[in-house]
């Protein structure tokens, strides 16, 4: 069913953020004032290690239009690796999106550092325009999700 | 807690700080003297540190952070030594804090100065290649992040002109024109001296045209320009015009041979930046020149070798015989080969690795800290245990660059290796 | 790999191959060279099989080492023998392919230990499905007995997962029943360990008997099989790609979670899915149902599927226990082994092939995943990500 | 049991006042959860950071009898901790009080007043949500042992423990040979200030043999390590037929056992058959230190020697940073000699890191030493065959050779480093924990790495390292003091977990270890930091990040998408 919210959609998007660069990030981007897309809600975390993927999937089933998980660069763990677990854990969750074709571009992940508050907008807002022009994720139309 | 139990550490860089923690740590009130309005020395200037390739201020902001929020340390920003006197376990020490105009207190940081400031002038802390106002912090993301004044650059402070443009937009009343120097007295039992080096100033070499054509840069002016919180915001383009360089040049040993030592960390830096160009310009002509390639550690040599396929390493026997000249577009760079052959290359940009040298304060605070100067000008370690961190005066340590050119990693083993001292010392005047 | 893999050891020959692999285990058995045996032995009603471990070689006689049916998956069977970790009994267990591979995952996540295992696997046309077998048991032992006799391997009367499964032969086991020979060929037993070739030696044994022939079958048969796999999988695709064949294919789904309770590869004491945690108030819900115009209880059933598929399909070996669980007959195990087998290539892993390989999620290596990053690169400048 | 919950928003000034709606924050968040069990007090404040801020919410705790807490201000990069040591102050638990980042992630970033003001109060109720799923989290204190074991007696080993042991601090050397003093002791004198090296040496040797507070062990190993930072228990045992084991308690183990010379044989392109006159550095430091001259087998002097720098770089990968100066030393102990003896030093890169470095070598190039680069080199017996920087090749005959072998990891570094959780780089030398900004630490928080075993590197280096160190010790183990773990760590469902290891496999820190009895994981929270790898990395769900639950990750995720 077409519902009035579909014509002006704000989206829901779901950041998941590691505590030592990308959650940095984000503040140099708020102290550099830069505009951020109003629609992406941050959710700190110590490492992106931490996001597993029950909690990716739930928040996907529950109606995220889009979900990042961000973290240090690779090698730059502030907790020696725990990125490169995100990595394959992601990497797997974003296989199983993709073979059953359920958008696997809603679930993004970005390695952001803590000095890069220019790039931590820039991706996220470029997240936020590529959900839009993908409109609601379809559980939130699926009456029988 | 006696004052024999507190300690003075002049320079708020990678050593300073690691020293401070660890002092406090082990229950020791720290005074952290910085002349800058921002902690965090040389190492922040950088994107990202060799060999790891790893992001500077992902490594060093909790550092800061823990600095500023130890109750344990006291830092005091646009300070400078002016005097110590008395001997291990009872220095009295007084520290010219210089006014900041902005209290550290009351302001939270938001900004909200900058833009009513009508002054505008080269940022010295970005090598100048970007702009800062009279009221500023040095670069986005600066710690402590307060603002200070420029009074030699402010129209109020300067007396040209009647200006409140920042105290009028500054809604806690964190700005006070009217601050004034300070003189503080404090009494230590001991000090660490790690004031950090400076890069040789490239002009002086005129053979390298430096500062006469454009294209030339220093490596810390790369660094900035490389930098995604830097001036450029990381877009790595030429002064004059805003085109990316097709071709540069990297001249390593600048320096080496009047300062006469080697600085054991240009190679690797300009093998980074080597590797900055490559990976962020793509399709880009590379050229490294070098008398002696110095990798000094168990990682840097693979370092290089991954580097190697990136760039076109030159070998040139003799120091004297590179130089560069050209116009606005263009740079040559002359060099002897290895068969005394005469050579030349045609490149867009050129990045010259200057050597390490002492800071310009080094000679004034040797003096008033008592201590001796090593021939090239350094902090001079007393070297009777085979350490590097005892000078000639009880009590008085030195570490990380202050004493001699050294990557992060061995600055900071000095400093801990100071902060060792200091606690041997301390405990040993306190049983005394 | 123990001996020489090109050959196997003929043995004494019964008229009845089930017979002959039974012979083989009792004489094992009073040889001492096994404490025990852990087989199929039909249940007294006479529709079913159960596993039943066993001492004494006179039982035996009543076991079926070729059971027609899987109503309770080996390797469940052998993470209750191990719970307590490595038995200081050494016990011979005869298991199709699939159930050796869910063992050999499962000693993975250190939820069976095989270091006083012998496990037996056979060449396996497949399994019958429960319900079919229940309506007419001695029809179907008669006609899964023709089926190994006949060396009939690519039937349809079997399971559907069966008909395309390729791993039907030598598993990660320790000996092996070649029985997918040519025409009227005996059955041989192959060592694939060192356990079992020291076995085999044990026994004097001589591996003299040249497999060329039999090995030439089973690529045959593999090869057709895959063909078959291939195109289930198109049929499969239909059905799960994108929300709404997703939905049509689940909306039958009543929540009952029997797939995960049947499955040998879930081992979790509490499914996730089923705990508190993954629930929401009742006011959440009520927002949700707002939004989207109703919500339908029992609640978040794709989420259990997919969410399982993103924990578990690493690790599916397609024995097809969750089907037969399933009281709506949604096909999970055609679903769940097509998942698994993307998941694994993205890994380049292969479930229970061999007990060295390393569980993707427990390792990882530096410089890895290129993909990813081209994604992450391409996604973040803006253009659509490649499929 | 009726909870009162404390929101307070700051205005940050202008800051967050002028960007958001106060009001309507305010009036959205009282009319949030009224429930009857929920009691919600509701203020904004101007700035809470202040002095007067401080203890405006300390009072506001204290006078509510507040059972949680919200901010909702900056970023808690800022001030988290300001707003715990307010909590301190009072009767709540500072793990029952949250921040919320109103102003980095909304105020400052949106520039719609609307849609701030509706983000923030998205956050606000997140963090509400959160925190009634938040538990009271306390610090433990734990006992330390201020002792050390000092592992290898050579340079730094004697440093580090001269540096630690005092009446307060007993220390533990022990040292797989019968003597002390390591390479150094061999080495006749030193860079680049030429002292006495032997006797400066000697001169520790004595003073750790004779210290009251330092147990010396010579031919003894360490043969398993258990426990953590402050409480480790270390087996020892002495070397060959007696075999005697020792237990000891220590609160940190240094680790220095050093370095070996690669064996020339194992480079063919530099053939030496028994007898040639073919010798490594240190050969001739021991020649030196015997002798006091270098000369030939046969005792006299030779006419004309070559050294070879760099052998063995490529094969191991790395440059071993003391040869160059090693070999200039030698260079110019020889022409002091006899200046008529022909020197030639075939090098591929100069490695004179040190300020003092180069002064040395244009000394003794000065006094005739000829440096020849070169592209590539070999030797056969006394004929060394090299590749000059012009491609040229040359031959040269000399009647005594000193290679420079690269120096590699002793011995028994591999099985050293299992023993004590340390991973191993690339090269075979010990892993610091973190190669910048950590270089004596390692993963194994408590036991340390000093010396040439952390990778090739002269005397003041290893001695540097030695004392930095002893430093981390110093400040990490006061005597009589405790130490306070990490809070926030992971802790083990027992119901849950199945034994699967998986966690123990993700852990970086080894704080993961397997109860065989009970057959599950059990966090050893005094290693634990906290990250969560084990909990993102359980497929059962059975760990849990204290105050990072998911129940509490949920709470926040429901909030974001109403």
């Amino acid at each position: 069913m077409e519902k009035a919210s579909d014509k002006h959609f704000e989206p829901r998007i779901v950041g998941f953020l590691c505590n030592w660069c990308t959650y940095a990030a984000a503040d140099l981007a708020g102290s550099s004032k830069l505009d951020i897309s109003p629609t992406f809600t941050v959710i700190r975390v110590m490492c992106s290690s931490r996001v597993d993927p029950n909690m990716v999937m739930t928040t996907f089933f529950n109606g995220a239009d889009g979900i990042l998980i961000a973290g240090c660069h690779p090698g730059d763990c502030h907790y020696g690796k725990g990125n490169y677990f995100t990595r394959r854990r992601y990497a797997q969750m974003k296989k199983v999106l993709e073979v059953l074709k359920l958008d696997p571009e809603r679930l993004h992940l970005s390695w952001i550092s803590a000095a890069e508050g220019n790039r931590y907008a820039e991706v996220v807002n470029a997240f936020a325009d590529k959900i839009r022009g993908l409109g609601p994720n379809p559980v939130n139309k699926h009456s029988l999700f | 807690m006696s004052h024999g139990d507190n300690v003075l550490i002049v320079g708020a860089g990678i050593a300073g700080m690691e020293a401070s923690l660890m002092l406090a740590k082990s229950g020791k009130k720290v005074y952290l003297v910085e002349k800058l309005p921002l902690i965090g020395g040389n190492t922040i200037k950088n994107e990202e540190s060799f060999p790891n390739l790893e992001c500077s201020t992902c490594m060093v902001a909790p550092i800061q952070q823990a600095v500023l929020q130890d109750p344990n340390i006291e830092t005091m920003t646009l300070s400078t030594v002016k005097k110590i006197e008395g001997e291990a376990g009872h220095f009295n020490v007084s520290v010219l804090k210089k006014a900041r105009y902005v209290s550290m207190t009351d302001c939270i940081g938001c900004g909200m100065c900058y833009d009513p400031c009508p002054v505008s002038f080269s940022n010295e802390w970005e090598e100048n290649l970007g702009e800062k106002k009279a009221i500023y912090v040095p670069t986005a993301g600066s710690l402590p992040n307060v603002p200070a004044i420029d009074s030699s650059r402010c129209l109020n402070l300067t007396g040209q002109k009647e200006c409140n443009a920042c105290a009028e937009a500054c809604m806690f009343g964190a700005i006070d024109l009217t601050e004034a120097d300070a003189t503080i007295d404090i009494e230590v039992g001991a000090i660490i001296l790690a004031i950090g080096s400076e890069l040789l100033d490239a002009s002086k070499l005129t053979r390298y045209g430096y500062g006469r054509y454009p294209g030339v840069y220093t490596s810390m002016e790369f660094e900035r320009l490389f930098a995604s919180n830097g001036p450029t915001a990381g877009e790595i383009t030429l002064r004059n015009s805003e085109k990316q360089p097709r071709s540069v040049a990297i001249i390593h040993c600048v320096g080496r041979d009047e300062t006469g030592y080697c600085s054991g960390i240009c190679c690797m830096h300009s093998f980074k930046h080597a590797h900055f160009l490559k990976h962020k310009l793509g399709d880009v002509k590379l050229y490294n020149l070098y008398s002696d390639i110095c990798v000094p550690d168990k990682t840097y040599q693979k370092f290089f070798e991954d580097i190697k396929k990136e760039t076109q390493l030159i070998y040139h026997p003799s120091f004297k015989s590179v130089s560069v000249d050209g116009d606005e577009e263009m740079l040559t760079v002359h060099y002897v080969d290895a068969s005394e052959k005469k050579q030349s290359i045609a490149v867009e940009m050129v990045i010259l690795a200057s050597a390490v040298v002492p800071g310009g304060d080094a000679k004034t605070l040797a003096g008033i800290a008592g201590i001796d100067l090593d021939e090239k000008g350094f902090l001079a370690s007393r070297n009777d245990r085979l350490g590097a961190v005892e000078t000639n005066r009880d009590g008085v340590f030195i570490a990380g660059c202050a004493e001699g050119p050294k990557d992060i990693q061995n600055s900071v083993i000095q400093a801990e290796s100071a902060v060792g001292r200091v606690l041997t010392c301390l405990s040993a005047n306190s049983s005394v | 790999m123990g001996a020489d893999p090109h050959c196997g050891a003929e043995i004494s020959v019964e008229k009845e191959t089930g017979k002959t692999i039974l012979n083989f285990l009792k004489h094992m058995l009073n040889q001492k060279l096994i404490d025990g045996l852990l087989m199929p032995v039909m249940v007294p009603s006479g529709d079913s099989y159960a596993w039943i471990l066993m001492k004494d070689s006179t039982l035996v006689d009543r076991a079926n080492p070729l059971a027609p049916v899987m109503p309770v998956q080996g390797a469940k069977a052998l993470k209750s023998l191990t719970r307590k970790g490595k038995s200081d009994m050494t016990v011979a267990a005869v298991m199709r392919p699939c159930e050796v591979k869910a063992a050999v995952e499962l000693s993975k996540l250190s939820q069976v230990n095989l270091d006083q295992l012998i496990l037996v696997s056979y060449d396996c046309p497949g399994a019958i499905p429960l319900e079919m077998y229940s309506q007419d048991p001695a029809g179907k032992e008669s006609h899964f007995r023709s089926m190994i006799e006949g060396k009939q391997f690519e039937e349809d009367s079997v399971k559907p997962v069966c008909q395309f499964c390729t791993d039907f032969s030598v598993p990660a086991s320790d000996l092996h029943f070649a029985l997918a020979g040519e025409e009227g060929s005996k059955p041989v037993i192959v060592s694939c360990s060192e356990k079992g070739s020291s076995l085999m030696d044990k026994m004097g044994l001589k591996t003299s008997h040249d497999l060329t022939p039999w090995e030439n079958r089973v690529e045959e048969i593999r090869k057709a099989k895959s063909k078959k796999r291939e195109e289930i999988y198109k049929t499969v695709q239909h059905m799960v790609e994108g929300f709404d064949n997703l939905l049509d294919t689940f909306s039958d789904c009543i929540g009952c979670h029997n797939c995960q309770s049947a499955c040998p590869i879930c081992y979790c004491r509490q499914c996730y899915f089923d705990s508190k945690e993954a629930r929401p108030e009742a006011r959440f819900l009520l927002e949700q149902a707002e939004k989207r115009g109703g919500i339908s209880f029992p609640q978040d059933k794709i989420l259990f599927h997919v969410g399982r598929m993103s924990h578990m399909s690493l690790s599916c070996v397609s024995c097809g226990l969750c089907s037969d669980a399933c009281p709506v007959s949604i096909p999970v195990a055609r679903i769940f082994s097509y998942v698994g087998s993307q998941t694994q290539k993205a890994f380049e892993y292969d479930a229970g092939k061999t007990a060295g390989e390393a569980l993707p999620m427990k390792e990882y290596k530096m410089d890895e995943l290129q993909e990813i990053h081209e994604m992450i690169k391409s996604a973040e400048s803006g253009e659509v990500p490649h499929e | 049991m009726k909870r009162k919950i404390g929101v307070y928003i700051c205005e940050c000034g202008p800051n967050i006042a002028d960007n958001v709606h106060i009001n309507k924050i305010l009036e959205a968040v009282s009319s949030f959860g009224e429930t009857d069990d929920i009691e919600i007090v509701v203020k904004s404040y101007k700035l809470l950071c202040s002095g007067e801020g401080k203890e405006y919410l300390k009072n506001e705790i204290e006078e509510n009898k507040l059972t949680h807490l919200i901010v909702a201000a900056c970023s808690p990069r800022d001030h988290n901790s300001t707003f715990i040591n307010v909590c301190k102050q009072t009767s709540l638990n500072p793990y029952l009080y949250r921040m919320i980042n109103i102003r980095e992630h909304c105020a400052w970033i949106v520039h719609d007043k609307e849609q701030a003001t509706e983000r923030a109060i998205r956050y606000i109720r997140g963090g509400l949500r959160r925190v009634l799923f938040q538990t009271e989290l306390y610090e433990k204190k734990l006992d330390i042992n201020p002792d050390v074991l000092v592992v290898g007696g050579g340079i730094a080993g004697l440093e580090v423990a001269l540096s630690l042991a005092s009446p307060q601090r007993k220390v533990f050397l022990i040292e797989k040979k019968e003597i002390l003093g390591g390479y150094a002791a061999l080495y006749q004198s030193l860079l680049p200030r030429q002292q006495e090296a032997r006797q400066e040496v000697q001169l520790k040797i004595k003073e750790v043999t004779n210290h009251p507070h330092i147990q010396v062990m010579t031919h003894t190993r360490l043969d398993q390590m258990i426990g953590f930072l402050g409480n480790f228990e270390v087996g020892v045992s002495s070397i060959g037929d007696s075999g005697t084991a020792t237990d000891m308690k220590v609160g940190a183990i240094v680790v220095a056992t050093g370095f070996s010379m690669t064996a020339i044989s194992n480079f063919p392109q530099f053939r030496v058959r028994d007898g040639d006159e073919v010798y490594s550095a240190l050969d001739i430091e021991g020649m030196l230190s015997e002798k006091g001259q270098i000369v030939r087998r046969s005792g006299d002097a030779p006419k004309s020697v070559g050294l070879i720098h760099c052998v063995g770089r490529d094969e191991r990968g790395y440059c071993s940073r003391i040869c160059c100066n090693a070999m200039i030393k030698i260079a110019g102990q020889i022409k002091a000699q006899d200046a008529s003896i022909k020197v030639s030093a075939f090098i591929r890169d100069l490695c004179l890191p040190d300020k003092m470095d180069q002064d040395f070598f244009k000394e003794v190039k000065a006094q005739g030493v000829e440096f020849i680069r070169v592209q590539d080199i070999k030797s056969d017996g006394l004929r060394v065959q090299y590749t000059g920087m012009d491609m040229h090749s040359v031959n040269a005959d000399f009647d005594m050779l000193v290679l420079a072998p690269a120096m590699e990891p002793a011995e028994g570094t591999a099985g050293l480093a299992s023993d004590l959780g340390i991973p191993l780089h690339e090269t075979g030398f010990y892993q610091e924990a973190h190669q910048t900004i950590n270089p004596v630490a390692t993963a194994t928080d408590g036991v340390f790495v000093v010396g040439a075993a952390h990778g090739p590197k002269g005397i003041t280096d290893s001695v540097l390292q030695a004392q930095a160190a002893a430093a981390k010790i110093m400040s990490m183990l006061i005597p009589g003091e405790k130490i306070i773990p990490e809070v926030k760590v992971s802790e083990v469902l027992e119901a849950f977990c199945m034994g699967c290891k998986t966690c123990l496999e993700v852990c970086h820190y080894g704080a993961i270890v397997f109860d065989e009895e009970k057959s599950i994981s059990v966090v050893k929270e005094a290693i634990c930091r906290g990250c969560g790898n084990c909990a993102g990395s359980c497929p059962s769900g059975a760990i849990q990040l204290k105050h990072f639950t998911n129940p509490q990750i949920y709470q926040e995720v429901i909030e974001a998408l109403r």
